[in-house]
Parts: C-alpha cells; structure tokens; sequence
C-alpha cells in the first residue's frame, strides 16, 4: 500500500498534461494528450503492432546488454585485475567508450547490413562500458585485510576473483548492469531510427511520418514501461546471486 | 608493499599502445580508394582541411562548452537526487517509480520535444544531454548512501551533529568514492551524448561537423573527428582521475 | 536470578533508568529476542559496568541508552527521567568497532575535533583536541589517517573523540580491548580523574573482572537467553582509587571474587 | 530489417529499398501490377529510411536499388563511391507544389528572412540548397542564414512555437501546414532552373548495373508502364498509397500525386552540382556522364 | 635491553627464524621505523606469545611472518629455514580486525568453509565446519551474517576460520581480546589441545599477561620506539595446563610475575 505514493507524481503529471492540453495551452499536434495516446496505445496494442515492434527491439535490447555485460565484466577484470593490462591498455578504453556509437551505424550497416545484429553490436558496444569501468573499479576496491586473507590461505587467482574481487565489486557491477541496460534500450531504438528500419525506434519515425503523433508517444512512452519491467526483472533475477541483494538496494527497487 | 593495487590512477598515455597498432595496421594494410574504410593518413589529411577556417576549433569549443556545463549540472543534480532518494525512503518511494521511468525514455527520441519547448539554444542541448547522462552518477550515488556503513550514522547521532553538519561531515564524503565513479562513467557518455544531440539538431559543435562530413561522404573526416572527440575524452578522463587522486588522497597510497 | 537490593535512587538523581526493557531482532528468517525484563537504574555521578558472556546483548542495551535503538513495545527507558526517544544531549559513546567509526577520510586530529567544529572557536579547538590526543598518548599521531595507526591506536583515537566533547554522560563499549596493559591502566586512571572532574556518569561495558571490578561504583552481570540483569553488585572501594594500594585492599580481592563467581554462576545457568 | 546477401542475378530477383512516402509510389505500383513480372523482374521491396545508411547498404550489397536524391549521388560519388541512377521518379508537373517554404505569420517577404533561421530536412539535402538557390534569387544571402536540420513533421509546430522562422516543408505536410492557417512564400525549386529539373532517382551501384544490365532495363521499363498506369488509375493509386503509407485515403489524396518519369538528365544533374558548389560548400568533382545509366543495348 | 639466554634450536626444527629484522612505514611526508634488529626463532611446535605497549609493531611483525609484508632490505626472515617470499603454505592467521575480516556477503557457515572449498569433499568440508563452529561455541548461528553477530562472536567465526584449515603454524593477532573471561577460557584450553594433537606452532599476540603465560612456551616483549626484542622469557609449567591447577602453580605465579616486571620495564625504559 505504501507502495503505492509512487503513482502520486506520475498520475499528477498525467492530469496536469491532459489538463494543459484540453485547455489548448499546448497547442502543437506533436504534443498529444494522453487521452489520445492511451487510445491510439490500445489501437496498436489490438493490431498485435505493438507487440511486434516490441519483441524486435527487446531482442536487440537483451542481445546488446548481454553481450556487452559478459565483455564489460571480463574486459574489468582484466584491467582491473592485470596491472600490465591496465598500463598498455586502460587509456585506450578511455577513449574508446567516449566515441559516439551513432557515428558508427553507417559503418556497422555495411558490414552487417540493416539487420537486428546491426543493433545488437550498437548496443552491446554501449553497455560495455559502465560495466567494465564499474568492475574495474569495484576489484580493486578489495579490503586490504580480505587481500591478506585470500594470500594465506593460499587461493587461486581465480578463487581470488570469484570469491572476494567479484563479492567486493558486485554491488558497483549491480548498478552499472542497471545503466548498461537502459543504455542497451536507448541505443537499439536510436540503431532502428537511423540504420535499421524495425522494431520501436522505427515504429517512432513511421507514425509520425504517416501524422499519428499520439501513435508515436505510445512508443516512446512504452519504452519507459519496458524500462521499469526489464529493471524489474533484473532486479528480481538478482535475488538468487548471493549478496546481490543488499547490492541491488533490496526489492524496494523494483517498483 | 606491492601487494596493495592503486585504487585511483591516470591511466598512462602508454596505455595507448593497443589503439596505435590498430592504426599502424589500418595504414599498412588499407586500401586508400576505400570510401567507408580509408586508411589513417587520408583520415588527418581530411580532417586538417577542416582547420583552415577555424572551424575545427569552433566546433570542438561549442561541443566542449555543451559538454562542461552539462556534466556539472548531471553531477550535481544526480548527486543530490541520489543522496535524497538514498537517504530518504519517502523521497525514495515518491521518485524512485518516475525516475526509474525516466532512466529508460530515448533522449533522442525526445530531442524534437525539447527543442520544440525550448527551442535551438545551448540550454536545449544542456537539457537532452542532463536527462540522459544524470543517470550513473545518480545510482551510484544512491547506492553509496544505501550502503554506508551504519556505525557512521551512529556517530553523527551521538555527536549530535546537526542534519547539515552530519551531511557535509558524513554522508557527503561517505559518497564521494561512488560519486566520482559515476562521474567516470558520466563523463564520456555525456560527450556522447552532446554529440548525438549535436549531430541531429546540426546547431553546432562537432558533431554538426561530424554529420555534415557523413552526408558529404567524406568517411576520412568522418574518423579523424572520432579521433579528435577520443582525444577529448581521454584529456577528459585524466581531468577526472587526477580530481579522483586529489579527493581520495586519504586512502592507502602504495 | 538473584538480585542483590540497591537502595532505591531518587527518581530525578537517576541517569538512567529502565525497567521491562526488551528487544528482539528480527531478520529474514526469525525473531531473536536478546534482552528480556531488563530493569535496572544508573545514578547521576556513578560508574556503572557491564558484564557478561560474548553475545548477551551488552552492546545492545548500549545503543539503546545512547538511544540509537529502539526497544520493543512497552519498555521504558528514562534518561533523567524523560523517555528517550534519540540520542540525548551530552551523551558521549565508545563504539566497539573502533576501526569503523572512524573517518578514514579525516585525519587522527580532525577525527577528533568532529564533535567541536562549529561550537567552539578555532582556537579552543585545537586546544582541546591537543589535550585529548595527549591524555591518550597520541600527541605526535595527529596529522596520520586512521589506516596508518595500530588497532590499539585506532581505539584510543575513538575515546580522545569522546572525551574531548567532556560529556556529562559517557558511554563505552570495551573501549580498553585492544589496549596493553601499562596503557590501559594509564587510561583507566586518566578516565577516573576525568569522570570525578567533570562529575559524569559512566556506563561501562568490559570483559576484564579487574577492570570492572577497579574502575566501579556498581556491576551488572547479563545472562540468559534473553539476556536479563541476573546480578547487581555494589563495589565499595574507597575512591580516588590508586592501581597499587586499591588492588591490594581486601574488599577489593574480595570484591573480584564475588564478581568472579557470579559471572561463573550466570554463566553455567545458562 | 532485410538480410544481407551477394549480388542476386541467377534468379532474376533485385531488392529495391524505399522509402515510406509519395515517392516510392511507381515501384508499389510496379510490384501490385505485376509490371515487375512482366519485364522478367522478381521485385522484393524493403521499406527503409531515407538517408545516409542507404549507400552504404547499396555498397553492402544488402540493396540493389534504392531512392535518393541529386545531392547524395553527387557527393557520393565525387567521394569515389560508384553510383549510376537507373531512373528517374519525379516528372515535370507544374501544378504540384513539391516543397513550399512556410514562415511566420508576421513575414510576408522572402526578404525578411534575412538572417533568420530556417528548419530544413536535410542540411546538405537537395531541398535545402533549392531553398538556398531561391533565397538568394531573391535577394537573401544564403550564408547569412541559420540553418538548422528538424525532422519533417515536427516542423509546422517548430514554426507555431517560434522557434524557427522559416521551414522546408513537403507532402504530405504541406497539407497539414495549410490546414494550419500558415503563410507559404512559395515554391524553392524552380530557382534552379526555369524549366523541369529532375532530382530524385533510383540509383544502384555501378557494380550492379554492370553485372545485371536486363535487370536494369527491366527494372527501368516496369517503372515507365507504373507512370503511365498511375496517370491513368489516380484513385487507385491513392488507396495503394494510403495502404502502404498508413494514411487514411482521405488524406492521402489531399497532396497531389504529380507526374513520374524515368528520365534521368545529365544535364540536370549538372545544374545540382553546380548549384552545390555555389550554395553546399561542395568541392568535389564529378564524372557526370558516368552518373547515368544508359540501358543494356 | 638484556636477553635472557635461550638454548639455540637447530636449523632444521625451527619454525620461523629471523634475524636484523626491520621495517618502515613510508607515508606521504615521513618514514615510520617501527622494528628495528629483531632477531628470535621460533621453534617448530612452541607456543611463542608476543607481548607489547599498543603501536610498537606486533602485528607488522605478525604480518611479516606470514608473508603479507616484505621487511627492509637486508633483513632475514625464514620459514622453516627458506626465506620468505610469500605467504608459506600451512600457515593460518587470525587478524586483529576481526570486523574487516570477515566476508560480510557470506554467512558464518561459508565464511568458516571458505578456506576448504574445492580442497575437500562436500561432505568433509560440512563436517568440519560443524566441529570447528562447535568448538568457538556458534554452532546455531551458521546461518546468520556476520554483521547479525556481536563482536566477540565474529571474532571466534575468525578462529573457526583458521583452525579449521588444520594449519601447521597459526599466527593469532589478540584473538580472544573481545571476549569474556568464561568463553576466553574455554578457548583457551582448545586452542592448546588442538596445538598439541596436531603439534602446531602459535604465535600469539595478545595484551593479557595471565593468557601470555598460561598459554605460552616462550613469551617475547617488544618494546621501544623503534621497537625490538627487548626480553624474552621461557615458560616453564607443565603440559598440560589447566586453568585451576596451573594458576595455581607457585611457578606460573613466579613466571607471571616476570613478565610483568618485564613488560613494566620495557615500558618505562622508552
Ligand atoms: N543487527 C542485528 N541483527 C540480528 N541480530 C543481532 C544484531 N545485532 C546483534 N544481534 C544479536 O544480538 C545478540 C546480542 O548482540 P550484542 O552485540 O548486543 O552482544 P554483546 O553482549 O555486545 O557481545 P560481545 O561481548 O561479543 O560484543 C547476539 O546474539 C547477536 O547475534
Ligand atoms: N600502513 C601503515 N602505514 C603507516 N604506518 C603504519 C601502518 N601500519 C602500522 N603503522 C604504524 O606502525 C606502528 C606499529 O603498528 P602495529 O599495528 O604493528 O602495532 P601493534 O603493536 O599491533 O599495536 P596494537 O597493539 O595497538 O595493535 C604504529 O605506530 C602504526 O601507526
Ligand atoms: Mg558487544
Ligand atoms: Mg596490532
């Protein structure tokens, strides 16, 4: 029940757009009120459109943020772990995760044509990098008493990792999956915008092209919703990592 | 003590290394015709035509501007969203369902919107690239101050620390590891996403630059632009380390 | 249980009092209940210690005075006679995980002036904290990080920080723990002097008999499980008390002795 | 999204990339009407977005054929990517207005535009150096000008809420800003030149064209008896169109179809390059004879 | 600083031996010497017991022992006559911080068991983890985290720990100073019956005298600043030991008694 203030700031925002609009405040077609956009919603949601275009970008999204995950969590380890690795290598990763990976879709298209790996490698390359610079981080942020601890009793440099650099760095690794996958969502609809023609950041350009604005918002506002249900899950998948738990900030964050 | 890793850290320029064999290889073995593939040397001759006008600085200085203040304001806006929904469970409860909302909108998406609000102004750009690049400072914030530890708490209590003595003592430097590891995540994303923004307003910067060498197909151009932002960012992210060194200066050293 | 009779102390002379005091803890998968029907009372002036088994609940009656937990339903804590409901003012506490209630980010000197800045000038500041760092012995050690000082230090840094706020009341969980013998009694001569100075009230929590027994107005044992107040036990040693001549007083061997035995008793009633 | 694949000769097939509006209507048509078939073509069409990806997927040989503009073929090619336009699109139809130019309602002139800004599709795109060419046609200087790109249909409300002063506005938007009560100064394109200048094309590689020059030829001709069917069977081309662009046919007929051509001009080709060169900051050069496709015989 | 003379081991039996020992702590704007030429062995099976005013270097020289830390060039530490170069095998330690050192994501069960997963069966592994919880009296809290424990209960999870490696060479940092009197006791007395089923070598920190001695084949006073071996003093009871009986010892009292004087002396001598 006292979950349930969590509504209060969106329905407010909900009323005041709708208010704002029927009052022809705001007066711009492209701005529909959400009395139109929850009926064109429902209109794409009986064409079985929505859920198309939705399961298209989902697989681009889960693809790309697990791929990235998996690299990002290895490529931290290995930097954060190594220290030659982090020498001749670290610098290079700056610069790398700060190059615009939308400037790489015309590129990206000619090797893999407009295709869902297409997005799938856009948005993989994205969520690398909050997940190996979290990682990174994390590992070394091993308590120098634990550090002595894992040396006497004599562990492998993997029990090593496994069992103190990845618990130590879990809850930052937790957080950065988190970010890699909105940022995962975010550039597979911005892949569909300008490279590949599917999936929701397709469907976006098309209503409003074919003049459905209120058609368009449904889009962009159930990507949010998708958002909050991948995080949900997420977050929910986590109870069963040992000690991700407190990391992920306990089950108040699925709301 | 070897034992004892840095915890913080400008990476070495020798960390270049790997990227400069990727480059020296491209030379050699590229084909210099190639429109979409040409090899580094077309890629500076390109990008130097760019520097006659003084549109190169121009450019890099609109985009640099973009790129500052928005990643104060992300900072300090998601700090304190961060330590508020971190320490205040009502707050927590109220914002937290919006914010975790917001997390995932496209900004892109939302570029039209704003600029339909606001308009083609620098603050436009600011709001987009805040929207976007908030968020890792904002978690990582939040979860710093979820996860300090309680014994702290305890001693502002008992110290009767006022409310604002014990934030500033406290909890604000409590966070300040994970606070700047959100920065450090922040930062390169947000120049991303200036130069997204940049590149589908065409208002200025680089990334108008960029945009406009990838309609002329001017591919060299194109990658030397690539190079000049990962210049940025990596002078960005020395910035940010030396600022981390500074802050974190208290901890073991070997 | 037996309960040795106290005179009964006015209400208003009293620090502390409680009475049908208990908590539960309640995690994931149950509810342990740590202290039960605990009533006792804590004279304004007194030195009260605490004793008993390793995870009876000593540090968890302490925070609940410090009044950083709440009890369970329906028990009464009074700090001079009000109801506590967070911590008190003039309340001082010496946490057992001294390495976590330190700021690693402050230094030795600044640790210690946390409690000062903004309430009392710069300069009676450092004044004070001068003072406190040279009555633990770590006069030379102001300008180290916590990490850069042994355990022994570390604790001795955590009571210069309470000392230095001279609070009318000091709570301390096994503050002299990790402390050698020669500093230890240095420190429990130097928190004696202190207490009678400033005429405050000390609740006192140790595993060391001597100590209890030497530095005490009265003892509680806890025992059980939950944890009640199984003795009390009035210590009359003439004060100011001195680690040679006191020691050797017959009350005070006898003193130990009854405080040994009932510790004993408590112990294998469990 | 479609697949990728090698060149697809053996079975006669070609993989066209359209766009979602008017301009793809000879090619649906073509594919509806078995026009494809007729000519020995199996046309598998993709609807795809307009814009610089679309070379690159030619060159990756994802497409065979796709829709662009004047512009993009010259600088594409000027930049070493081979690209010969197999037909044309639009024709000459004088009373279709193609691109209007929409203000504010306090401008009247087009010389008060000077140094205004100005919403455009496409910076480096063939409306906005039409644009450019008519602006100083009539006085305004081109350079003087802040050009900003805004997507299409966000332009008529940019424009209501002051945000820019001008816009490059086509169909079917052009109806929308009417409806809207907004001032149009008038038609860009003819500043070019005073008589019909092609610009929009179906363009494949050169590569292509020279291994599959019968489907080329056939390609071309089903799109000639397209036109001509399209000329004839108006309120069918209409409901084919609404189909396909997810309109209603009510709205769909309310911008005008105009002619289509396969005609491609060398000659008009020029007068974009030229055009370019005076107004886009283009310095290349270009081989414009090699931009054309002449036919298999 | 006098030596009181003790038989010289032969090589091969001693456990560790390390001679013109020393170490520096280098901070940001000073060099700490914390020892200085310490030279003893430790003979393989003793019970070694290191005593010391708070800050003088017992746990740096523990953690030298145990190879975490490298001395300064030109000192000598070997480990059963190899110089160190890195943690030896068999050895096991008990660290002083027993908060830090506890893996606060693993239950008390997997934080004992920590040192034997994937060397032992499943089975034995359990079995083991069992006896040793036992032993440190937590059999019932194996499920709970460390931070559902009270502080001297972490600290006998940390014991658990090592001793249920079975290690050749325990090294223990103050391992029963947050513990009552009862429960050190009982600790005690398993900590000597299984050094002397498995013939283990201890060193042993610890600020209590009565445990140094009672404990102790050879007790070593650090002292001084920086500090070195300033006594030595071989134990003499006999084994085993109880702790009614062997207190009582007219011999345990005497030795007591030294090491006091010697510990006072040390103090007084900086
Ligand atoms: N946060 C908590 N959650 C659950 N149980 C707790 C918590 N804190 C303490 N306990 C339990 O309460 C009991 C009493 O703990 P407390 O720390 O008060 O003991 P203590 O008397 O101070 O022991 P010690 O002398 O070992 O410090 C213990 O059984 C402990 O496991
Ligand atoms: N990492 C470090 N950097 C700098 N100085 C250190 C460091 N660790 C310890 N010291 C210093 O070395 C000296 C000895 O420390 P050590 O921890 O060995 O003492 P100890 O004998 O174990 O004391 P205690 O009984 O209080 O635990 C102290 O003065 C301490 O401040
Ligand atoms: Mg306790
Ligand atoms: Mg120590």
């Amino acid at each position: 029940m006292r979950r349930l203030i969590g509504f209060a700031v969106p329905v407010v925002v909900i009323l005041l757009w709708q208010l704002v609009k029927s009052t022809g405040l705001l007066p711009y077609d492209n701005i529909p009120a959400p009395s139109d956009i929850w009926s064109s919603t429902v209109d794409l949601a009986a064409s079985g459109e929505l859920l198309t275009n939705t399961a298209h970008t989902l697989a681009a999204c889960l693809g790309g943020w697990a791929l990235g995950s998996v690299l990002g969590l290895l490529l931290g380890l290995l930097l954060g772990l190594v220290r030659p690795a982090w020498t001749y290598g670290m610098a290079s990763v700056e610069v790398l995760r700060a190059l615009p990976a939308i400037s790489f879709v015309p590129i990206v298209v000619i090797l893999l044509a407009q295709t869902v790996e297409m997005e799938i490698v856009i948005a993989a390359w994205v969520a690398i990098w909050p997940v190996a610079i979290s990682t990174i981080d994390g590992v070394r942020g091993v308590n120098p008493v634990h550090q002595d601890l894992a040396r006497t009793l004599g562990l492998s440099p993997v029990a090593k990792v496994v069992k103190f650099a990845l618990p130590t760095a879990l809850p930052k690794i937790v957080v950065a999956l988190r970010l890699s996958l909105s940022a995962a969502l975010v550039l597979a609809i911005v892949a569909e915008i300008v490279g590949d023609p599917a999936g929701i950041g397709y469907a976006l350009v098309e209503q409003q092209q074919s003049l459905r604005p209120a058609a368009m918002f449904s889009y962009i506002l159930l990507t949010g919703v998708l958002g909050i249900v991948l995080n949900f899950i997420l977050v929910w998948t986590l109870r069963f990592v040992p000690g991700a738990r407190q990391a992920a900030g306990g089950a108040d964050d699925a709301a | 003590m070897p034992r004892r890793t840095r915890k913080s850290g400008v990476a070495p320029l020798r960390g270049l290394l790997p990227l400069a064999l990727v480059l020296v290889l491209w030379q050699v073995i590229g084909d210099s015709s190639s429109t979409f593939f040409p090899p580094p040397a077309a890629w500076f001759s390109q990008t130097w035509e760019l520097t006659s006008g003084g549109a190169l600085v121009e450019g890099l200085l609109a985009t640099l501007e973009t790129f500052v203040l928005s990643l104060l304001a992300a900072t300090v806006l998601g700090a304190v969203l961060g330590l508020l929904i971190g320490h205040v469970p009502l707050a927590e409860r109220l914002l937290g369902p919006i914010l975790e909302y917001f997390r995932f909108l496209p900004g892109v998406a939302l570029v039209p919107l704003a600029v339909l609000l606001v308009g083609y102004t620098e603050s436009m750009k600011l709001y987009v690239v805040v929207f976007g690049a908030l968020w890792p400072v904002l978690l990582q914030v939040r979860q710093s101050a979820k996860s300090a530890d309680v014994v702290l708490s305890d001693v502002a209590s008992t110290l009767r620390l006022g409310k604002f003595a014990a934030f500033r003592k406290i909890h604000l430097p409590a966070i300040v590891p994970g606070l700047l590891l959100g920065v450090k995540i922040a930062a390169p994303l947000t120049l991303v996403l200036v130069l997204v923004v940049e590149i589908s307003t065409q208002v200025s910067g680089l990334g108008k630059l960029m945009e406009t060498a990838q309609q002329n197909f001017q591919s060299g151009q194109v990658y030397g632009l690539v190079v000049v932002v990962g210049l940025v960012a990596l002078v960005i992210n020395m910035l940010v380390s030396g600022i981390e060194g500074f802050l974190l200066r208290y901890r073991p050293q070997n | 249980m037996t309960v040795e009779a106290t005179a009964p102390a006015t209400e208003t002379a009293d620090a502390f009092s409680c009475s049908k005091l208990f908590v539960e803890y309640r995690t994931r998968n149950k509810v342990l209940r740590v202290l039960e029907d605990v009533g006792f009372s804590c004279a304004q002036g007194e030195f009260l210690s605490i004793l008993g088994p390793s995870g009876t609940g000593k540090t968890t009656l302490l925070r609940i005075l410090a009044g950083l937990l709440s009890p369970g339903e329906g028990s009464s804590v009074r700090f001079r006679g009000k109801e506590i409901t967070g911590p008190p003012t003039g309340v001082g506490i010496v946490f057992q995980n001294y390495a976590a209630s330190l700021l690693q980010w402050r230094t030795v000197e600044r640790n210690v002036a946390l409690g000062l800045e903004g309430r009392t000038s710069k300069a009676e500041r450092d004044e004070r904290v001068r003072e406190a760092l040279e009555l633990v012995g770590l006069a030379d050690r102001g300008k180290d990080y916590p990490w850069q000082l042994s355990g022994g230090m570390q604790q001795r840094v955590q009571i210069a920080r309470s000392l230095v706020m001279r609070p009318e009341v000091l709570l301390m969980d096994e503050p002299f723990g990790a402390l050698d013998a020669m500093t230890k009694m240095q420190l429990q001569d130097e928190l004696l002097k202190v207490a009678e100075v400033t005429g405050a009230t000390v609740v006192f929590v140790t595993h060391d008999i001597d100590e209890a027994v030497y530095l005490s107005d009265r003892v509680l044992v806890l025992a059980g499980r939950p944890a009640t107040v199984g003795r009390e036990l009035r210590i009359d040693l003439p004060r100011p008390r001195d680690q040679v001549t006191t020691k050797e007083l017959p009350a005070y061997l006898a003193a130990r002795h009854r405080v040994y035995e009932a510790l004993r008793a408590e112990s294998e009633a469990q | 999204g479609g697949s990728g694949g090698s060149t697809s000769s053996a079975d006669g097939k070609i993989r066209v990339a359209l766009n979602n509006t008017n301009d793809s209507l000879a090619v649906l048509v073509a594919e509806q009407q078995g026009f494809f078939a007729k000519h020995g073509v199996k046309g598998v069409s993709t609807t795809t977005l307009n814009d610089i990806t679309l070379v690159p997927s030619l060159l990756g040989k994802q497409y065979d054929l796709g829709f662009s503009v004047a512009p993009i073929m010259l600088r594409a090619s000027s930049s070493g990517v081979p690209l010969v336009a197999v037909s044309g699109n639009n024709g000459d139809s004088p009373e279709d207005q193609s691109v209007q130019i929409f203000v504010r309602p306090d401008i009247t002139d087009v010389k008060q535009l000077q140094g205004k800004r100005i919403g455009s599709p496409t910076l480096t795109g063939n409306i906005n150096i039409a644009t450019k060419a008519w602006l100083s046609k009539n006085g305004v200087d081109p350079a003087a000008e802040q050009f900003v790109q805004v997507p299409t249909p966000n332009m008529i409300d940019e424009l209501k809420a002051g945000q820019v002063d001008a816009v490059e506005v086509i169909n079917p938007f052009i109806t929308v800003g009417k409806q809207a009560g907004m001032r149009s100064l008038g038609d860009p394109e003819r500043a070019l030149s005073p008589n019909y200048l092609g610009g929009t094309y179906w363009i494949a590689s050169k590569d292509w064209t020279t291994a599959n020059p019968q489907l080329a030829d056939g390609f071309k001709a089903a799109l000639q008896d397209a036109a001509q069917w399209i000329k004839a069977n108006n309120d069918k081309a209409y409901t084919a169109l609404a189909a396909y662009t997810k309109v209603t046919p009510e709205q769909a007929k309310k911008s005008p179809l105009g002619e289509f051509t396969t005609e491609v001009s060398q000659d008009d080709l020029k007068i974009w390059g030229d055009a370019m060169k005076q107004f886009g900051g283009f310095g290349g050069t270009v081989d414009y004879s090699k931009l054309v496709y002449t036919g298999s015989k």
